[in-house]
């Protein structure tokens, strides 16, 4: 059967791609931020992961309001990325563990949950940025290092899923992947976060101790996270920050104890408190 | 669950400290952000670029919504129900960074927003 | 708050709408069947709902093979017929009950439910159908004398919701109903079926000493239909008769106590056992 | 869950007695089911109608496929992953009864399929 291999948080803010696109990883401001990813890049590496899956938020590129799904999952057999208005970029399309998405999405659907299953469709920078961070922009004319199974989680038209549901989803992945025949290494890569506020009058909102507390806390203490209400979320890391909350799904399908291997905090990434994990079952 | 107290509410603004895209917002700001959808593809941003007001005009757009539109005005437009994550398609055509977009929404100077927000 | 007057179950076949449009109710091969609905539309008549909860499934029209959602919920204010292939029927579009609509799409997910939510969608004649059969064709430029919250249920891409998966939606529904504000009168109206099979060598299957069991039996003893498999479904009803399982949702949110007022049936209308119930609370 | 099994099968037809649409047949008959999901649009008809086998190459379909659509093979074009609810819309556009459709997947004449399995 596959083999949950590790699991991996990070922030996917879009201008991390923009820096990358313009060659600025090394730039004064962008270095430290990117230095963080170094050694993550080496886990990957070491580690020769089969499928990352991804756990993203769609932020109105491929969903929009006339049909808003609150989770996702994707079964295509490759994904395209999208065009965010800034015309495509350089970097190769993703190819689809469909195999795997198909066995989650039978798993999901007998266990009450009610996706929605995607063949057709283009991710945006929330899938794009954690496997460039992660797993380096491959070479021209190469490949991603692994293929993908995306789920999508809507946590930007109200109502968004509990902190709790997403908790009880990276259960059933956990099941799923478990039983998928093959040996298959797979990564889980929660994303999305840390704290930030795009819009209103706190916009620019930022929340460095609470990001810290929920980088050190993450693998020993999920429990304090994943009780909290949405509503806490919106007010510790901001109404865009609550995205944190897709981290669940990655810790819950990891044992309850866990090794941190990495840990790593910047702030601010363009408007936003950004870091990652490194978490292996303990 | 939406508007969290706010310390820093500027006066003379009404956009809540925090909005959430929730039924009302959803309502209110359907076409404006049906029409900033529809810059994710490139022969959308040719027609807008070709004849900004014709193209908003094809999607319904009120007076008020096209001229906050044409000022690039980003408070205005998620006053007036426009999701940052669709109009930044808008700021996507004619450059902006998204920290002047950040300080609209505040309702301060960009320098001042840099500063007091992102402590840079 | 809204109140909660009855439960409908009824076939949706496409045929029946047909008929109806080429002014055939009348003939001897239709009257038989149509004769059925006379009970069911005084009803409504003497009732005046103000809102229609159908539940049903879409058959690729609205829903394309790119994108398949579990459960969907319309939250429009209005749903225009969508066209099947024969051109637009001329019947008036739905006005929408969006606010409850959203209300219920509130406790869907805080109850861990992960339905897609549509604001801009048509509806194929999985709803046109029973409008049609419950409320008469409104007069030439007159409109439907009922609001309609649809609730769209995938039977026809696999996997397809567990019967216990649509009978817990159901109890949803009634929390939802009976917490919405205002003095509304709501009909549940669960649709499909009853047995067919449309393709494969078992194409033109029909069951039509199951169907009486259904129609019999659905009002006392449901936890009998609710406990069986998918798999189940398929083998008593066939692989398009599966959807009758859509009526559990509407047996879920009436009470364990029911009265039935009517029960109807009629074989073979096109492929289909096709037929009806009215069920009020005991 | 797929093929139940059912006494009266055909010899020499290969659909299952009972098709489900599952991850195997979404695969097999995804371009036709496309296809013949975009016949819902009225220009796409009147496309489909000039020029049916320029139609059905824009979709990319096989030879095969395009072939079972050209002789309106029912049975074959559920062989190829074709999903009934999709191609009923190919049928809308020169009219057939589904019950003939019907007969077809059953590999049945339309008296034969009326008669035993409608019981017409
Ligand atoms: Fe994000
Ligand atoms: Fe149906």
């Amino acid at each position: 059967m596959a083999q949950i291999i590790g699991g991996l948080g990070t922030s996917h803010v879009p201008s991390i791609g923009v820096a990358l696109d313009r060659g600025l990883a090394g730039s004064d401001d962008w270095k430290p931020f990117f230095d963080g990813y170094d050694y993550p890049q080496k886990w990957m590496r070491d580690q020769r992961p089969d499928i990352a899956v991804v756990i993203f938020n769609d932020h109105g590129n491929s969903f929009f309001l006339d049909r808003v799904p609150t989770f996702a999952v994707g079964v295509a057999d490759n994904y395209a990325p999208v065009d965010e208005g800034w015309g495509p970029r350089n970097i190769p399309s993703f190819k689809g563990a469909a195999d795997l998405g198909w066995h989650f999405a039978d798993q999901l659907v007998e266990s009450h949950f009610d996706p929605m299953i995607c063949r057709e469709i283009e991710v945006d920078h929330g899938l794009q940025v954690p496997m460039e961070l992660f797993c380096g922009r491959p070479d021209e004319g190469g490949e991603w290092p692994v293929k993908v199974l995306p789920i999508w989680v809507n946590t930007i038209q109200f109502p968004i899923p509990t902190p709790q549901r997403c908790w009880e989803m990276g259960e059933v992945l956990r099941r799923a992947i478990e039983s998928f025949p093959g040996d298959d290494r797979v990564v889980i890569m929660g994303t999305g976060g840390l704290s930030h506020q795009l819009q209103g009058r706190r916009a620019g909102f930022l929340n460095p101790d609470a990001d810290r507390q929920w980088l050190d806390t993450i693998a020993s203490d999920p429990d304090h996270w994943r009780n909290m209400t949405r509503e806490d979320y919106v007010e510790t890391f901001g109404s865009e920050g609550a995205e944190l909350m897709m981290w669940l799904v990655m810790r819950a399908a990891m044992n309850r104890d866990v090794s941190m291997l990495h840990k790593h905090y910047f702030v601010p990434a363009s408007m936003t408190g950004a870091g990652c994990v490194v978490l292996e079952n303990a | 669950m939406a508007n969290a107290p706010d310390d820093q509410n500027q006066p003379g603004t009404d956009i809540p400290p925090t909005p959430l895209l929730d039924r009302d917002s959803n309502l209110r700001g359907y076409k404006l952000n049906k029409m900033a959808m529809s810059l994710g593809a490139p022969e959308s941003r040719q027609a807008f670029k070709a004849d900004e007001d014709a193209y908003l005009r094809r999607f319904g757009l009120d007076d008020a919504t096209r001229a906050a539109v044409a000022a690039r005005d980003w408070h205005e437009m998620v006053r007036l129900g426009g999701n940052l994550f669709f109009i930044l398609k808008i700021s996507a055509v004619d450059p902006v960074p998204i920290t002047s977009i950040g300080a609209a929404q505040a309702g301060m100077s960009h320098e001042d927003f840099l500063k007091e927000r992102l402590g840079k």
